[in-house]
C-alpha cells in the first residue's frame, strides 16, 4: 500500500532522463503478461514502471531480475523500452555482487581487462590467418568460458576453431583480433564508465586493423559492435549472415539430423536478424522444425550477464530444452547463435538428472554447421 | 446552378449526405467502393437496447434512396484519376472496368475506416485458432442465427483494443470509439440469451461515451466481469482457449481458460486516403485520416468536405449521422456561394 | 638461496604478496620456519584458509585489483591433504585461473600454486624469497589500485 | 563386588598411547597418559617420512598430539616413570615418579631463548646421538643441558638434564634462569611421587632401536659413518641437526654409495634374538628411497636375507624402489666390516650369488645398520613393577585370541611391548586395548571427568557494532625485538570498532587470561582479536578462556606475529612492522564480519551394525554389545564361522573349528546381538550417527557399522597347471584332506597369484609362507622321511614366526629361491624344473604332490562399497582412511573396518583389529549426540538450483540431493535442493567455490570475510572503509 505521504510532490519526468523512457506508459500490461519471468515469478514489469513514474526507488530484486530479453518492449502497444530503463536504472546504483553467479568472476574479468592498459585477448586456433586481410574475425571470451564454467560436455574453444575452419573453408583468412570483451555485460549492468573504457580501446584496435567487415560469433558481441560501438565503414557481420554470404562455397555431408533453432534476444528482437541462421540450417540439408516460440516470440534462454541464475531462470531453461524436444524428440539439435545461450543451456543439461530427462544436444552454429560441411570445394 | 455534388462511400455518414442533398433537389453521384450499401453500417443495428441502437435506422436511410431521380448510384466504384482538384472538380471514375469523367461543383468525402484485419496480431491467432472471432464475425453469426454458443460453452472472453490503441502491427494509435460500446452490446445480448455463460470484457478503459454508458452499467448489473488487463496472448489448450494477460488491478492469477475469445476489432484509415489526400490536395492527420480545419467538415481544400469515419478518426453511429447532415448541409452552403457569382 | 642473498635485493620497488595458505600444511610450514628462524622477505602477508581448495579465484582477481603485486596458492602436497581431495580442487582450479590470465595477455607468473608440507619451513622460506624476488623483476602491476 | 573406577593410565606416549588415550577420553573415560620422556610422541615423532605412503610423520602425528594436549579428559603427565601397581582389576592404585624438569610448565612459554643461551652440551637421544661438529671439527654432543625435545614437543616446555647441569651439580651457571624474562626456571624443584587410582592399565611402552654396538664385527661407534637408521632418519628430516641434508659424520660431504644392511640385531640366535623385528625391511627401503629423492645420483644397495614387505601398500612400495628407485638389492649378511683409513669409506666383505660367484667386497661411503626392536629397557620394570610375565626377548607374553590382554588381570597390552611390529597395527593394537578397558569399566563411564560449567552465553546478534578487544603479545622478547608491541596497540586503537587495546608480555600467560576476561566484561567486548604466535596451537587456549567467560568461541581471530613476523623478518625492522599493522588490520576487518556458531548436537542411534560374522565379526559384535549396546550382526553364508571354519589347524596348533564354536556359543547366547544369518543388508539411508537399513525385510536403525566381510583363498586356475592332474593342489585343499594324502616328495610353490606386476594382486598376502612351513612341518612330524621343497620368493615370517621357520628347517625341509625373471615350471609329466641359483644350474624334481600357496583375494565386495560409498584399493580390498594412522576406519564417518576384509592377515591379528574397530563404534555411540563441526557448510534454499555439482565434490558425501516440487506462478516444477548434512561436514570449503550461483556460505570463514581481510590488508588505512558493510 502506497502510504500518501511517500508519493513525491513534483515528480520531474521528463527531465530525467530514465523516467522519460517509460513516461509513456498507460499501464495495459501487457508487458507483465507477456514476460517470460511471469509465467515463474511475481515479476511485475508494469508494477515497476508505475512505482517508478511515483518516484519510487527500485530495489535491487527488481533491478537484477529482469532478463533485458525485450520481449516486453517487443509487444508494447505504446514502444515502451522496458530493457532500456531497467539498464539506465542499473546504472544509477550499484549492484549487489550476491547476484551476479559464478561468483562473479566474469565481471571481475572484465574489469581486469578494461584496467590493463595494452594488450587484448591472444588466441591461438589451427587455420591460417593473415593480419592484413580486410575481413576480421573476433571469437568472444570463449578461452575464458573454458576456464571458469568447466562443462564436461562443451569446450568453448571450439566456437572460435569451427569459426576458423568454415572462414578458412570458403577461401578467406581473417585477421584474427586481439580485443578486450565486447563489454556487452558491463553495458547491460550498468556499469557505463567500464564499458566506456573497453570500447575506446576495442575501437582504437579496429580502427587501426583497417579493416572492411567485422565478424562475430556470439550475438551479444554482434548487437555491442553495431549498435553501442562507433564504427563507421566497417560491416559487422554475425557468423550466421558470413555463412549465408558465402553457402555457395560450402558443400555438406548427407545429413538427416531434425534440427531446431533458438533465436538469442540480441540477434532476433534486438537486431531483427531472424533469416540467416534459419538459411544456414536449412542449406546444410538438415530438417529445420521450429519452436513451439519462435522468431519475435522466442522464449529466453534463461540468464543475461551472468544474473541471478535461481530457480526461475532454471525453469525457463527446462521450458526451452521441452520446447526442443517436443520439436525434434530426444536425438534432434537445437542450435544457438550465441556463446551465451550455448553455455546456459549447455550447464543446465549437465545439471543432476533426477531435475529432468532431456537428452538433446544443444550446438553453436558455427560449431554445428562446421561438422556437417566437408572439405573446401 | 452549380448543383451537381460527388459523394464516395457508401456508409451511414455518405446515405445521410446523400438523403439531405437529395431532398434539397441536388443531384449526387454516390460513388461506392463497395457493392452494396450500407455493408459495414449493416453491422451496428442490432442493439439490444434501442437507447443506443436506434433500430432500424440503416433501413430508414436505406427506403426509397435508390430509387430517387437526384441519385445517380454507381456501385463497385472508385475514383481513379483526379483530373482537377479545384472547382468544378473533374474527377474520372471507374466501375466494373468502365471508366468516364465526372465533373462535379463539391465533393463530400464519408469513405468510412476500413475494420483492422486481426490476423496482423499473430499472438492473438486470429483465424489460425479455432474459437477466436472478432466482433463482426459474432454479429454476422447473430444475424444468420448461427450462434456459435452450445451447452458445453462456459465462459465467453471480449478482447478490446485490438489494433486500436497501438504503433504495432499496423493498428490505429487512435481510440475506434465503437467497440467498448459494441463489444458491451453484444456482451449484454449473450448474457440476455444464455444467463449461465460467464462472459469476461478484457479492457484497458471502457469509453462508453455519452448514453452509451448506459449498456456499461447494464452489463455490470447483469453479471458480466470485467478485468483491467491487455491479453497479451492466446494459445489452444485441448478443449479450449487459454488467454494470458495481467489483472492490473488485482494481484490475481493471469491465465483464464475460455471457450470463445472475441476480438473488439477497432477501425483503421482506409490505405486510398493517401492519394485522395495527395490528388485533391487535403491535408491528413498524422494517422492518415482526412484533416479537417477548425470549422467541423471542411477539409483543407475548398468544396471538398469529409464526413463519418473518414476524418479525423473512426466514429461511432450517432456521429457519423450528424457528420453526414453537416457535410450536405455545408455542400448545399458552398453551391449556393457559386451559384450567386 | 643464502642469508646473504635475501638481503641483497635492492631495487627500492617493495611488492605486496597474499598467500593463501592452507591451515593443516602450508601455514604449519610458515610456522616452521619461523621456528627455525629462516629469514625472507617481508613482502610476504599470509592469509590462513582451512584448505587450499576453498580459495576461490575471484579472491585472487579482486587482490590483483587491489594491489597485490603477486599471489601464491600454498597447500599440501597431494595425499596429504586433511580434506583428502581439497588441493586437487585447487591445483585445477589455479591452473585454470592462469590459462585465463594468459588469455587476457597479462603476466600470468604473478600468480603460483605451491605445494608446501608441515615440515618444509626451509622451503617455504626459499619459495617465499624467489617469489619476492620474481615479482621484483616483473615490477608493480600495471592494474587496478596502483594505477588510478 | 570391588568399586570400579572410571580411570584409566596408559604408561608410554608413543603413537600406541596416543591412539588408546583418544580412544578412551573421547567415550568418557578418564586418561592418566604417563611418559618418561619429556614430550609424548615416542619413536613416530623422530621419523622424518612414514611408509608406505611416504606421508610426513609430523604431519599426520601433529593433530593428534595438539588433540590429546586440550582434551578435557586426558591428564598428561610428561618426564615421569610409573614406581609401583597395587590393587586388582578395576580399582587399582598406581605410584609414579614425577621427574624434577626444573622448569615451572604454567610458566614456560615454550619459547627457546634458555636453550640458545645455555653454552653447555650432552647427548642428544632425540636426535639418536647424531654429533655436531665444533669449530675444530671434533665430534660433540649436540643437544643443550636445557632444551626442547623438539620443535613440535607436546608440552611445549622445557627440561634440564640434571645430571649434567653445572648449577644444580655444582651451584654455578644459572645463565639460563638469567635469561628466562617469565621466570619460569627453578633450581630446587624436586621429585615427587605421586599416587593416582584407576581401574585398569594400558601398557604402550614401545621399544628402543637395537644398541648396535653389541655386534662387534660392525664397529658401530668405532667407525664415524656407520650409522643406524634412526640417525639415517634424522639426517633425512628437515627439522633434524643437519635440516634434512644427508652428510657423511666423518667429513659431512654427501655420501655417493650407501649400503643398508638388514637384520641388525634381528633373526641373530647368536645373539639370542631370533625373532624378525617385521618393520625394518620396510623402514630401510624408505630410508633408501629418501636418499634417492635427495639425491638422485647416489647408488644405493640393501643386503637382506629375505625382504618382508607383509602388510597392506608394502609389496608395491618394494616394487617401486626397485623399478622406479633403482635400488640394489642384494641377498647376501654382510659378514665383515673394514674400513678405508684414507677417506673413512667402509669396505664390505659379503658372498654374492648372481654375479661373479665367491665372496667380493664393495667400498661405500655409508653404511646404514637396520637395527630390530628391542623392548628389553622397559623388562624390569614390567616384570618388577607391573609383574607381568614376558618372553625371553622382553615381549609380554600374550594368548594367540586374547593378544590384548596379558597375565595380569585389567592390565592391557598394545604395539610393540607384546611383540614387534608396525605403526598400522600398533595403532589397531591400541584401539582394541582402549575397547577392553572401556568394557570393563563400561558402567563408570564419565564418573571420574568433570563437566565444565560454563556461564550463561553472552548475547551477540549481527546487526550491533563489532565491539574488538586487541591484545598485541610482546612474547618475552620474541616479538618485542623486532616489533613496537605498544605501537601496533595504539595503531589498532586507531579503528572505530576497536574499543580496547593492550600490548602484554606473555598473551598466554595464565594471568594474562584473566586480565582479558576483566575486560571482556568491563568493556562488554563481542570481539577479540590476539597478535601472537601460531593459532595452531593457541588458538584452542583463548578459544576456551572466551567460553569461560561466555563469549562466543567463534567471535575470535589470532594473528601470527611471532612464526610469521618478528622470527623471519629481524633484520628488516621497518617493514616488518609494516607487516604486523597490515596483518592487525586485516584482522580487525575480518573480525567484524564474524558471526557466533553454535556447535550443533544431532541425536544419534545406539546401535551397531556388524556385516559379516566371521572370526573378526564375531569378535567386534560381542565387544560392541558387552560394552552395552545393542548389535545387529549380518552373516551372508547360513551359519558363522567364515573362513576359518575351512582351516583345521593353525599354525600355532589351534584348531579353526574349536575357535569358531567357542566364538558362535556366546554369540548364539548374547541377548544383546540379533543375529541375521544368510541375510543381505538392502537399501541403506542415513548417515553416521543415523543410518537406516533393510534386512531380510526387517527395518533396523543404527549408529555405526563394521564391515568384516572377510575374504577366501584365490582359485589359481592358469598357474602352473593347477586343476589338469589332481595332484596339484592349494595349500587349503591340502589342510582339507591331510590324512586322506600320504605323500613321498611335495614340492610347494610360494606366491602363486601373488606379488604380480598388474594389479589386483600386486600385494603379498602375508599369511601363505607361514601357512606353507605350518603344512610343512606337519607333513615332516606325520612322516619324518617325506621330501619336502618350498620353493620362494622371500620367506616372510615374520616376529615371532621366524621359530616355525627354524623348526621347519630343522625338520629337513629345503628352501629353494627362485624370481620372476626364473619361475619353476611345472611340466605336464608332473615334474618340476627350478634354477637354484645358489648353485648356479637348473633342479629337476619329480615330486608326488605339488601344494602352490595362494594369497586371500577379498570376498565380494563390490555392492557394499557403492550401498556404503566406501572405496576399494587397486587389490580390490576396502580402502581405508589412512594406511598408516587410521587402518581400522574409512574417509566417511561412522563405517569401520575389521578383518580380512581390509587385508589378509592372521587370526589374532584379525581378532585386534576387531576390538579396535569396536572401540571406534564405542567412542561414536558413547555421548549419545555427534557434534557438528561449527564451522561448516549451509546452502541457501532459494538460490540453489539443484545442479548437483556440489554433492559430485565433496569428499565426506557431506551433501545430499533431494527432490522437491516448486510452486510458481503459473506451473510447479520438479526441482532439486541440495543440504549439507551437519554431522558429516568438516567445512573444508571445495563445494562452495564450486558452487556456480554461490549459494553456499561457509559459517566462520565465508567469501565476505576472507575478501575483506585480504583488500584490508592490500589497502592503507585511509582508502578502506573496515566497518561492516550492509
Amino acid at each position: 500500500m502506497i502510504k500518501s505521504d511517500t508519493i513525491p510532490t513534483k515528480v520531474e519526468i521528463s527531465s530525467n532522463t530514465t523516467l522519460s523512457i517509460i513516461r509513456d506508459c498507460f499501464q495495459c500490461g501487457l508487458c507483465t503478461s507477456i514476460c517470460p519471468l511471469r509465467k515463474v515469478s511475481k515479476y511485475n514489469p508494469r508494477g515497476i514502471i508505475h512505482s517508478s513514474l511515483l518516484g519510487h526507488s527500485l530495489g535491487n530484486d527488481d533491478l537484477t531480475t529482469c532478463l533485458t530479453c525485450s520481449q516486453c518492449f517487443e509487444e508494447c502497444p505504446q514502444e515502451i523500452d522496458f530493457p532500456a530503463f531497467i539498464r539506465e536504472s542499473r546504472s544509477k546504483i550499484v549492484l549487489n555482487e550476491e547476484n551476479f553467479a559464478h561468483n562473479n568472476i566474469f565481471n571481475l574479468l572484465q574489469i581486469f581487462m578494461a584496467e590493463m592498459t595494452e594488450s587484448g585477448m591472444k588466441f591461438s586456433f589451427e587455420g591460417e590467418i593473415n593480419s592484413e586481410s580486410s575481413i576480421a574475425y573476433f571469437p568472444g571470451c570463449v578461452d575464458l568460458f573454458d576456464q571458469f564454467l568447466n562443462l564436461k560436455t562443451v569446450k568453448f574453444h571450439q566456437i572460435g576453431q569451427s569459426a576458423m575452419n568454415l572462414i578458412n573453408k570458403v577461401g578467406i583468412k581473417p585477421n584474427l583480433l586481439s580485443l578486450k570483451c565486447c563489454g556487452h555485460d558491463a553495458y547491460w549492468t550498468g556499469d557505463t564508465e567500464l564499458f566506456e573504457k573497453i570500447r575506446k580501446y576495442n575501437e582504437q584496435i579496429i580502427r587501426k586493423a583497417g579493416i572492411s567487415t567485422l565478424l562475430v560469433s556470439c550475438a551479444e558481441c554482434y548487437y555491442t559492435f553495431e549498435e553501442l560501438y562507433k564504427l563507421e565503414g566497417i560491416k559487422i557481420q554475425h557468423i550466421s549472415q558470413f555463412i549465408d554470404q558465402h553457402q555457395s562455397k560450402l558443400e555438406f555431408k548427407e545429413n538427416l539430423t531434425k534440427v531446431t533453432y533458438h533465436d538469442p534476444c540480441r540477434l532476433g528482437r534486438f537486431m531483427k536478424e531472424y533469416e540467416s541462421s534459419r538459411n544456414v540450417l536449412k542449406n546444410t540439408g538438415a530438417s529445420l522444425i521450429e519452436l513451439a516460440n519462435n522468431r519475435k516470440n522466442a522464449i529466453c534462454c534463461g540468464v543475461s550477464s551472468w544474473l541471478r541464475c535461481d530457480d526461475q531462470s532454471r525453469a525457463i531453461m527446462l521450458r526451452k530444452l521441452e520446447e526442443a524436444t517436443q520439436a525434434v524428440g530426444n536425438d534432434g539439435n537445437l542450435v544457438v547463435g550465441c556463446n551465451k545461450c550455448y553455455a546456459h543451456l549447455n550447464c543446465v543439461l549437465e545439471d543432476k538428472k533426477p531435475q529432468h530427462e532431456y537428452q538433446l544436444k544443444v550446438k553453436e552454429l558455427g560449431i554445428f554447421v562446421d561438422e556437417l560441411s566437408n572439405k573446401n570445394n | 446552378m452549380a448543383n451537381n455534388c460527388l459523394i464516395i462511400g457508401g456508409e451511414i455518414a455518405a446515405l445521410r449526405a446523400t438523403k439531405d442533398l437529395i431532398a434539397y433537389g441536388i443531384s449526387v453521384t454516390l460513388v461506392n467502393p463497395s457493392n452494396e450499401l450500407g455493408k459495414i453500417s449493416k453491422m451496428f443495428q442490432s442493439g439490444i437496447s434501442d437507447f443506443a441502437f436506434k433500430k432500424n435506422v440503416l433501413r430508414s436511410h436505406l427506403e426509397g434512396l435508390e430509387s430517387n431521380i437526384n441519385l445517380n448510384l454507381m456501385n463497385n466504384a472508385q475514383i481513379t484519376k483526379i483530373i482537377k482538384n479545384q472547382y468544378p472538380f473533374e474527377v474520372e471514375i471507374t466501375q466494373n472496368g468502365t471508366t468516364q469523367n465526372h465533373v462535379a461543383d463539391t465533393i463530400i468525402i464519408a469513405t468510412g475506416f476500413e475494420v483492422f484485419n486481426a490476423e496482423k496480431i499473430e499472438e492473438y491467432g486470429y483465424r489460425y485458432l479455432e474459437g477466436v472471432l472478432t466482433i463482426f464475425d459474432l454479429e454476422m453469426a447473430f444475424q444468420q442465427q448461427k450462434i456459435p454458443i452450445n451447452e458445453k460453452t462456459k465462459r465467453i472472453i471480449f478482447v478490446l483494443c485490438v489494433g486500436s490503441r497501438t504503433l504495432k502491427d499496423g493498428g490505429n494509435p487512435d481510440c475506434s470509439t465503437y467497440c467498448c460500446s459494441y463489444s458491451i452490446n453484444q456482451a449484454l445480448r449473450i448474457k440476455k440469451e444464455f444467463p449461465s455463460i460467464d462472459v469476461v470484457l478484457m479492457y484497458m478503459d471502457i469509453r462508453t461515451v455519452a448514453s452509451h454508458e448506459y449498456l456499461y452499467n447494464e452489463a455490470r448489473k447483469s453479471g458480466v466481469l470485467f478485468i483491467r488487463g491487455r491479453v497479451s496472448s492466446i494459445e489452444r489448450a485441448e478443449d479450449n482457449l487459454i488467454t494470458f494477460y495481467e489483472d492490473t488491478l488485482a494481484d490475481s492469477q493471469d491465465v483464464l481458460p475460455a471457450d470463445l475469445v472475441i476480438l473488439a476489432v477497432g477501425g483503421v484509415p482506409l490505405s486510398d486516403y493517401d492519394e485522395i489526400a495527395m490528388n485533391f490536395g487535403v491535408q491528413l492527420t498524422p494517422n492518415r485520416f482526412v484533416k479537417i480545419t477548425d470549422k467541423p467538415v471542411y477539409t483543407s481544400t475548398p468544396g471538398i468536405f469529409a464526413c463519418g469515419s473518414a476524418c479525423d478518426g473512426v466514429k461511432n453511429v450517432p456521429q457519423c449521422l450528424s457528420e453526414g447532415g453537416a457535410a450536405a448541409m455545408a455542400a448545399i452552403q458552398f453551391l449556393a456561394e457559386k451559384t450567386e457569382k | 638461496m643464502t642469508q646473504a642473498d635475501i638481503n641483497l635485493i635492492e631495487n627500492d620497488f617493495k611488492p605486496t604478496i597474499i598467500v593463501f595458505a592452507c591451515n593443516w600444511c602450508s601455514y604449519a610450514g610458515a610456522d616452521l620456519a619461523g621456528v627455525s628462524r629462516i629469514q625472507y622477505p617481508s613482502n610476504v602477508r599470509i592469509v590462513r584458509v582451512m584448505c587450499s581448495g576453498r580459495v576461490d579465484p575471484a579472491f585472487i582477481l579482486k587482490a590483483f585489483l587491489k594491489g597485490a603485486d603477486g599471489v601464491i596458492v600454498a597447500g599440501c602436497h597431494p595425499g596429504d591433504c586433511h580434506y583428502l581431495e581439497g588441493n586437487l580442487k585447487a591445483e585445477e582450479r589455479i591452473n585454470n585461473t592462469i590459462k585465463a590470465l594468459k588469455v587476457l595477455g597479462w603476466e600470468a607468473s604473478r600468480l603460483r600454486l605451491e605445494w608446501i608440507s608441515a615440515s618444509e619451513g626451509k622451503r617455504f622460506a626459499q619459495v617465499m624469497a624467489e617469489f619476492t624476488q620474481q615479482i621484483k623483476n616483473l615490477g608493480p602491476i600495471k592494474i587496478g589500485i596502483n594505477q588510478r | 563386588m570391588i568399586e570400579k573406577i572410571g580411570s584409566v593410565a596408559v604408561i608410554g606416549g608413543g603413537i600406541a598411547g596416543i591412539q588408546a588415550s583418544l580412544d578412551l577420553a573421547n567415550q568418557g573415560f578418564l586418561v592418566h597418559l604417563i611418559e618418561r620422556n619429556p614430550s609424548i610422541g615416542g619413536r613416530m615423532v623422530q621419523l622424518d617420512k612414514t611408509f608406505p605412503t611416504l606421508d610426513c610423520a609430523m604431519c599426520i602425528l601433529g593433530p593428534k598430539l595438539v588433540d590429546v594436549q586440550r582434551h578435557p579428559n586426558i591428564k598428561l603427565l610428561t618426564y615421569c616413570e610409573p614406581s609401583s601397581l597395587s590393587g586388582s582389576i578395576g580399582n587399582f592404585s598406581l605410584k609414579y615418579i614425577k621427574k624434577a624438569r626444573y622448569v615451572d610448565a604454567l610458566k614456560c612459554t615454550g619459547c627457546g631463548v634458555c636453550e640458545e643461551k645455555c653454552p653447555y652440551w650432552i647427548h642428544d637421544d632425540f636426535n639418536a646421538g647424531l654429533t655436531r661438529k665444533d669449530k675444530r671439527g671434533r665430534d660433540k654432543p649436540a643437544r643443550k643441558v636445557i632444551s626442547i625435545p623438539f620443535p613440535q614437543a607436546v608440552p611445549k616446555l622445557a627440561y634440564i638434564q640434571a645430571e649434567t647441569c653445572r648449577y644444580i651439580q655444582k651451584g654455578k651457571c644459572g645463565i639460563c634462569q638469567k635469561n628466562c624474562d617469565p621466570g619460569a626456571i627453578d633450581y630446587n624443584q624436586k621429585d615427587e611421587e605421586i599416587e593416582i587410582q584407576i581401574g585398569a592399565v594400558i601398557v604402550a611402552t614401545g621399544f628402543d632401536p637395537f644398541s648396535a654396538e653389541k655386534i662387534s664385527s660392525l664397529h658401530f661407534g668405532e667407525f664415524p659413518n656407520v650409522v643406524t637408521t634412526l640417525q639415517f632418519e634424522r639426517l633425512l628430516n628437515a627439522s633434524g641437526p643437519t635440516e634434512g641434508e644427508v652428510i657423511r659424520p666423518s667429513d659431512q660431504r654427501n655420501p655417493k654409495k650407501i649400503a643398508f644392511l638388514q637384520c641388525v640385531g634381528s633373526r641373530n640366535p647368536s645373539i639370542d634374538r631370533n625373532y624378525c623385528s617385521a618393520a625394518c625391511c620396510m623402514f630401510a627401503i624408505k630410508e633408501a628411497i629418501m636418499a634417492k629423492e635427495h639425491d638422485p645420483s647416489v647408488e644405493v644397495y640393501v643386503f637382506y636375507i629375505d625382504i618382508r614387505a607383509f602388510g597392506k601398500g608394502f609389496e608395491e612400495f618394494y616394487q617401486r624402489a626397485i623399478k622406479e628407485f633403482k635400488i640394489n638389492f642384494i641377498k647376501s649378511r654382510v659378514s665383515e666390516i673394514r674400513e678405508n683409513p684414507k677417506n673413512n669409506n667402509l669396505i664390505l666383505k659379503y658372498e654374492d650369488f648372481e654375479g661373479i660367484q665367491g665372496v667380493t667386497s664393495e667400498e661405500m661411503d655409508m653404511v646404514i645398520l637396520s637395527t630390530g626392536l628391542d623392548p628389553s629397557s622397559h623388562r624390569d620394570f614390567l616384570e618388577n613393577c607391573l609383574n607381568l610375565n614376558l618372553d625371553q626377548y622382553g615381549f609380554v607374553i600374550t594368548d594367540p585370541l586374547k593378544p590384548l590382554e596379558t597375565n595380569r588381570p585389567g592390565v592391557y597390552v598394545c604395539g610393540v611391548s607384546s611383540g614387534p611390529k608396525d605403526i598400522p597395527d600398533t595403532v589397531a593394537q591400541a584401539s582394541g586395548a582402549a575397547a577392553k578397558a572401556a568394557i570393563l569399566l563400561k558402567d563408570v563411564r564419565n564418573t571420574q571427568i568433570e563437566e565444565i560449567k560454563l556461564p550463561r552465553p553472552i548475547k551477540v546478534n549481527l546487526t550491533d557494532e563489532s565491539r574488538i578487544g586487541v591484545l598485541i603479545c610482546h612474547c618475552g622478547h620474541n616479538i618485542a625485538s623486532v616489533i613496537d608491541c605498544k605501537e601496533v596497540a595504539e595503531y589498532a586503537k586507531t579503528f572505530p570498532n576497536v574499543v580496547y587495546a593492550s600490548d602484554p608480555m606473555y598473551a598466554c600467560a595464565a594471568d594474562t587470561q584473566e586480565v582479558l576476561k576483566e575486560a571482556i566484561k568491563e568493556h562488554k567486548l563481542n570481539r577479540i582479536i590476539v597478535a601472537s604466535c601460531t593459532p595452531r596451537t593457541h588458538a584452542p587456549l583463548f578459544r576456551s578462556t572466551l567460553k569461560e567467560v561466555g563469549l562466543n568461541e567463534f567471535l575470535f581471530d589470532l594473528v601470527n606475529l611471532r612464526e610469521h613476523v618478528s622470527w623471519v623478518h629481524s633484520h628488516e625492522r621497518e617493514d616488518a612492522n609494516e607487516k604486523a599493522k597490515d596483518l592487525v588490520r586485516g584482522a580487525i576487518a575480518r573480525t567484524c564480519r564474524l558471526e557466533p556458531l553454535l556447535k550443533e548436537k544431532i541425536p544419534l542411534i545406539q546401535k551397531a551394525l556388524v556385516i559379516g560374522g566371521g572370526c573378526a565379526g564375531m569378535t567386534s559384535a560381542l565387544d560392541i554389545s558387552k560394552a552395552g549396546y545393542p548389535v545387529y550382526l549380518i552373516e551372508k553364508e547360513d551359519q558363522l564361522g567364515g573362513e576359518l571354519l575351512k582351516i583345521p589347524v593353525l599354525h600355532n596348533g589351534m584348531k579353526g573349528i574349536e575357535i569358531v564354536e567357542e566364538l558362535k556359543k556366546k554369540v548364539l547366547n548374547d541377548p544383546n546381538i540379533t543375529l541375521f544369518t544368510g541375510a543381505e543388508l538392502a537399501d541403506l539411508s542415513g548417515s553416521v550417527g543415523n543410518f537406516k537399513g533393510i534386512v531380510n525385510g526387517q527395518k533396523i536403525e543404527f549408529g555405526g557399522v563394521i564391515l568384516a566381510t572377510g575374504a577366501e583363498s584365490f582359485i589359481p586356475s592358469g598357474y602352473y597347471n593347477y586343476g589338469k592332474k589332481s595332484n596339484i593342489i592349494t595349500q587349503k585343499e591340502l589342510e582339507e584332506n591331510f590324512d586322506e594324502l600320504d605323500p613321498k616328495t611335495v614340492v610347494m610353490i610360494q606366491c602363486v597369484g601373488s606379488r604380480e606386476s598388474e594389479p589386483p594382486r600386486t600385494y603379498c598376502s602375508r599369511i601363505c609362507c607361514t601357512g606353507a612351513i605350518k603344512n610343512s612341518i606337519r607333513l615332516k612330524e606325520r612322516n619324518p622321511d617325506v621330501n619336502v621343497f618350498i620353493l620362494y620368493k622371500d620367506i616372510r615370517t615374520y616376529g615371532d614366526l621366524e621359530d616355525y621357520y627354524l623348526k621347519t628347517r630343522q625338520l629337513g625341509t629345503i628352501f629353494i629361491r627362485y624370481t620372476d625373471e626364473r619361475k619353476p615350471e611345472v611340466k605336464i609329466k608332473g615334474t618340476v624344473e627350478i634354477f637354484d641359483e645358489m648353485l648356479g644350474r637348473t633342479l629337476r624334481i619329480n615330486p608326488d604332490l605339488i601344494v602352490l600357496s595362494v594369497p586371500l583375494v577379498p570376498k565380494p565386495n563390490e555392492k557394499l562399497s557403492q550401498m556404503f560409498k566406501v572405496p576399494r584399493g587397486s587389490d580390490q580390498f576396502f580402502l581405508e582412511a589412512h594406511i598408516k594412522l587410521r587402518p581400522i576406519d574409512f574417509a566417511t564417518d561412522g563405517i569401520f573396518l575389521a578383518g580380512t576384509g581390509h587385508y589378509p592377515k592372521f587370526t589374532s591379528e584379525s581378532i585386534y583389529q576387531a576390538s579396535g574397530a569396536a572401540v571406534r563404534v564405542m567412542a561414536l555411540l558413547a555421548p549419545g549426540y555427534l557434534l557438528s563441526e561449527g564451522a561448516i557448510a549451509e546452502i541457501d534454499q532459494d538460490i540453489c538450483r539443484g545442479c548437483g555439482r556440489c554433492e559430485e565434490i565433496c569428499p565426506y558425501k557431506a551433501i545430499e540431493l533431494e527432490v522437491k516440487a516448486i510452486e510458481l506462478e503459473t506451473e510447479t516444477i520438479k526441482t532439486v535442493k541440495a543440504y549439507v548434512n551437519p554431522g558429516v561436514c568438516k567445512g573444508c570449503g571445495s563445494c562452495l567455490v564450486t558452487c556456480p550461483v554461490t549459494a553456499i556460505t561457509v559459517k566462520h570463514f565465508p567469501d565476505k570475510t576472507i575478501e575483506a581481510q585480504v583488500e584490508s590488508i592490500l589497502l592503507k588505512t585511509e582508502q578502506l572503509d573496515i566497518k561492516q558493510t550492509p
